[in-house]
């Protein structure tokens, strides 16, 4: 399968058919462990997640479209498939999903997909939302003053923007044109809220106007739109023209978490209906479509993807837990 | 009936004796909280009155100081106590001086609920005491129940107080302690702590799912021959100081036991009133029976576990205490 | 001087001659007692002010436009003007000046010009900038449930606007569509920090439309401008449609504070050409043009205003200090 | 030097020494603060070490949190402590336990400059001591310097700590207290207490501008032929509890003195740790002189003289103890 077959469709878009191929397993692979985390959830044998099912497009397009050897991501909780592409081994992620010793975002001391990881650029987060969002500006601000040459990319979902922090971190960006892309997943949910109940209006990206730089609304279900839109806010930022809002409209095909139970508050056909968009199929076929990727091809990536979780699993589950007597450790910082 | 129901009662009962009382939090609405606590209430009571709020718990809590001060009781839920903080200003500096400031002028009736504690493997953020810090600031109240009876009787009181109220209901307490509760109204007084178990002993000082920790410690210790009472202070602040300055005269002996962190927790401010006030009277050093001093408990069980105090702790305590 | 001669110059305000009158009455006072206020501050006779030189139309006009018995002020540290309209007396606010017991804002236990009066719909403010936001959204919350016709009108800086507390405010009341106007005084300066230290955006009216409501930048120094403006947005949230964000574009004449000294960051040149859109004069040219003032008739009301204040400084600082032992009353509400 | 210039000196030199260090802040800049301590620092360093901030705690110290994280040494200005708790989440939930969550992946070395305390007829919200909060807040480190070379000295040693560090002026010292302050690099290190005067009869233990309220109480009670130590705690937290439990075990007696209201502040905690690991020694009971428990101090002298804790309160309750 020439990759060339494919680059006519993919042209304008900056990939070439070996990125968009490389795009869609890091999604097959996101899923996966996300589908794979739930049913571990199921059986008790993982204590929590938050899925990312429906975002993977969404995660996968805009990590790809950083310099990962040297960008910043300051993470959220559904950003598994930003962390893969950033360079975490499915081994470490389950390692973080059974809260193991050898966990590299926290040693098992914060919960399932709670990303930081200081080798790869990956800034930790913990759970009270939007403290991330000053933060990266931060991050960015260190990187002006240091004249690092690098990008922080910072993601949150749209019910978390309606912290006090978002505003307080997005003006600060603006006012000192920092090297930072603020990465809005639009699901439309904030656990049970609707977007309506977060703001009258409904497009998050409408308030970049107010701190003096651009906000983008885009279609977060393909990859392809998110890396060029993506890819257009980290080379501004690069150059030294300040942030971009990006708000990627996503969908949220799981619960909110697996402490959630989201026919509560959603219907069986909405989300029924929802779950047509589901972005990995559309990206499949597009990729067929391109002579990109053939039944039998997609067959063997999604069975390796399989193969290479189960295998981390396996090793995962059999990790150490952290040691008792390590609980008090590293309260301070020598 | 179970404490989570306890409470769910209480809101119902106030919400329909008092039009002035509503709720605002995240996801308590059609979801009934993530708890479950105001299962129901959007039904019962409509959108008007129960209210889906934006993630943001400044704004919340700024938003119901705002509708006390305009005639409404809000009573705020913060999805987990450790989301608090956002909101910190708006309590420390606005709720809890609005009265004095004013000279008396403005009170602010409005009651916040959050569920507290450890040991649900939730991690540094789903586990947090915060009782300490609201404790510290004149002009708010904190209550936190131990049993359903008085986390019906003491939210009733706090809807009806005109100050604002703090009221911390321990997660793994909602579906695990469970006791009698009355049909219809009654209310347990702010400010009171109840002895519940006497003894000769020693004195065990706590408040929330804690006092389950004392009193079954206190079974362990009275087949050992160590007489235990256990005061469930029940609000932490105002301190019932006569209650707890009472026991500890008469048994001599003070260990305080809560699940925050030692330092700078409750646990201090109770030994330095035994301290100094029953002075003449204590056979033993005031002992306290705490989280070691880490953010929050950690993730991982065998973390947490290393942590959490309970029981056993507070046994192996009041052993040296009682030999003292 | 008949009222009538004024109107023809008024139409479309919807003001006539003897509300325009008063208003300048209001902008004279409202001075009279910032400047006389400042005037004790250096004479060690009062301790702290804040002078609102500058901003008389902005408060004063925008305060007319309220309902006066029933609507809500949350007002802010230079909102003397706007108190005066609503009902506060010059001797009441010269008992905040000098912090007596007899202060109806606090019985003295408040700096000087910081509001609160049960009786008048004043709902109090502290100095922690912003947390009225929401907290005159909650006002305004009330009003819809308990079914009252007021409407709240909360007045801030545009440095406070860079507080969290006013993105969470100004959501929340988009959302429920919230009888409220967001009045926010833009004089360009947070003490020393100039706004485009603030937000990269330097008209914070922009800001709104992320909050799906309207936002409105207007020339602040001129009252009927200001009155048009505000009146148009209290009759739309009277009329359930909801919030507005005014932003009056204004000057600050004066220092920050009695505790500032603003030539550490401004200059006598900027300042002098500043002193020259003193609103004061062009009203009062405005009027005499109008033939609803003359000099004569300027003169005596200077004059009036000016005794008012002597007035009132004479029986606040004879007044009682609060009693010491009233210190620790009141913590708790009985 | 007053103690306002030590701290600018301390600043500057380490500015001058570290690339790594920058200040951010409301007014810092061309204005030098409202109390004039960065004064200059914007002219010797430029705009992009000397950052004026919007006016917003929160996202200020998120900000400066960040540029921790990315090899940057903030050095935070908060213009008064009573503007802290719009950060309070920043700090309690992020910066505290940073380096906790990811199991020492991640320090966050910052240090938070605040003038806190009252006196200066700033009302309540111009006059707070905060420093109880953080001082339950395992993961960060809390100085409250008395003396300018403690000042200059700690607050050195704060920006080259990997810790987030609070660091509480008082405001009514920046002018009034002098002292001497070498040329050139020094520290004070983080964590040690020190005996500002030696004595017999009673221990006063305290920090910031109290341990002065302190020392002229104890020039008073000398008089009397009452001997008072003073230990100076310098850190509240970690406080160094060797230091004041050794004088309190020579001379029997304690009294913690701070301006901060007594429920719940440092001195519960100091009181506690003396009660129960000095018990054998005490000859009385613990005491402690604080403010008493209203939200903050009222802006009129009358009532803020009312409630300030100063030296005649000192002498009356050291009178007390020396008595007891
Ligand atoms: C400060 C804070 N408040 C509340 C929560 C509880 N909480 C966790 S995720 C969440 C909803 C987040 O919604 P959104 O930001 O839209 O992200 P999504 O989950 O939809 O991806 C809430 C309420 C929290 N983590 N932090
Ligand atoms: C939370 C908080 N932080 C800092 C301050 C100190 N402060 C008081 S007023 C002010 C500037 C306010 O600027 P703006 O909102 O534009 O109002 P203006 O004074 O220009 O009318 C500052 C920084 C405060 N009062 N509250
Ligand atoms: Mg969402
Ligand atoms: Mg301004």
């Amino acid at each position: 399968m020439p990759a060339s077959d494919g680059i006519e469709p993919l042209r304008g878009s900056g990939l070439d058919g070996t990125d968009a191929q490389r795009i869609y397993r890091y999604m097959l692979l996101a899923r996966a462990i996300s589908e794979k985390s739930w049913l571990l959830t199921r059986q008790g044998r993982v204590l929590f997640t938050m899925p990312c099912d429906g975002q993977e497009a969404a995660d996968v397009a805009s990590a790809y479209a950083l310099d990962r050897g040297n960008d910043f991501i300051v993470p959220y909780a559904r950003s598994l498939g930003a962390m893969l592409v950033k360079g975490m081994t499915t081994q470490e992620v389950m390692l973080n999903m059974f809260g193991k010793a050898a966990d590299p975002n926290s040693g098992g001391r914060q919960m399932p997909m709670h990303w930081g990881y200081k080798k790869l650029g990956i800034i930790s987060m913990g759970s009270s939302v939007a403290t991330t969002i000053p933060r990266a500006a931060g991050v960015a601000l260190a990187s002006k003053l240091r004249k690092q040459n690098a990008v922080t990319m910072v993601y949150f979902g749209e019910g978390s923007a309606s912290e006090g922090d978002f505003h307080e971190g997005l003006a600060f960006a603006g006012v000192h044109r920092l090297p930072v892309v603020f990465f809005c997943n639009n699901n439309g949910w904030a656990t049970s809220v609707p977007v309506n109940l977060q703001s009258a209006e409904p497009q998050v990206a409408k308030r970049a106007q107010g701190y003096g730089f651009p906000g983008v609304t885009i279609d977060g279900l393909d990859p392809l739109t998110v890396y060029q839109a993506v890819k257009a806010a980290v080379d501004l930022a690069r150059s030294g023209e300040g942030p971009t809002l990006v708000e990627a409209m996503t969908i949220r095909m799981m619960p909110h978490s697996s402490s959630d139970d989201h026919l509560r508050y959603r219907t069986q056909e909405e989300l029924d209906a929802e779950r047509k968009l589901d972005p990995l199929p559309r990206f499949r076929d597009f990729l067929i479509s391109a002579n990109l990727l053939n039944e039998e091809s997609d067959q063997t990536m999604s069975d390796s993807v399989d193969q290479e979780v189960e295998d981390a699993i396996e090793l995962a589950d059999a990790a150490p837990s952290p040691d008792p007597d390590s609980a008090m450790d590293r309260v301070y910082a020598p | 009936m179970r404490l989570i129901e306890a409470v769910r009662e209480g809101l119902r009962e106030e919400m329909a004796a008092d039009p002035g009382v509503f709720l605002i939090g995240q996801d308590i609405g059609i979801n009934g909280g993530v708890f479950r606590v105001t299962d129901g209430l959007l039904e019962e009571f409509g959108p008007g009155r129960v209210i889906d709020s934006p993630l943001a718990e400044s704004g919340m809590v700024g938003v119901a100081i705002g509708a006390a001060l305009n005639g409404m009781r809000p009573v705020v839920e913060i999805q987990f106590a450790d989301f608090i903080f956002p909101a910190f200003n708006q309590l420390v500096s606005e709720a809890a001086r609005m009265h004095y400031r004013t000279n008396g002028e403005f009170p602010v009736p409005m009651v916040i609920r959050a569920p507290y504690g450890g040991g649900v493997r939730g991690g540094l953020y789903h586990s947090q005491s915060v009782e300490a810090y609201f404790a510290h600031v004149p002009g708010l109240k904190v209550v936190v129940p131990s049993s359903p009876y008085d986390a019906k009787g003491l939210l009733k009181a706090a809807i009806r107080d005109d100050n604002p109220v703090l009221f911390f209901e321990h997660k793994l307490a909602y579906n695990t302690v469970r006791g009698e509760v009355p049909d219809g109204d009654y209310t347990v007084p702010i400010g009171e702590a109840v002895v519940r178990r006497e003894g000769r002993n020693l004195t065990l000082i706590s408040y929330g799912l804690s006092v389950h920790h004392c009193l079954e410690a206190a079974e362990t210790l009275a087949a050992e021959g160590i007489s235990c009472e256990v005061v469930d202070l029940r609000t932490v602040s105002p301190l019932d100081t006569r209650a707890f300055l009472e026991s500890v005269r008469k048994t001599g002996r003070a260990c305080i036991v809560h699940e925050d962190n030692l330092t700078g927790g409750v646990g201090a401010e109770v030994a330095a009133i035994i301290a100094k006030d029953a002075f003449e009277y204590l056979d033993a050093p005031v002992q306290r029976v705490a989280a070691p001093d880490v953010p929050s408990f950690p993730y991982s069980p065998t973390l947490e576990d290393a942590l959490l105090p309970g029981p056993p702790d507070i046994v192996r305590v009041a052993r040296e205490l009682a030999a003292y």
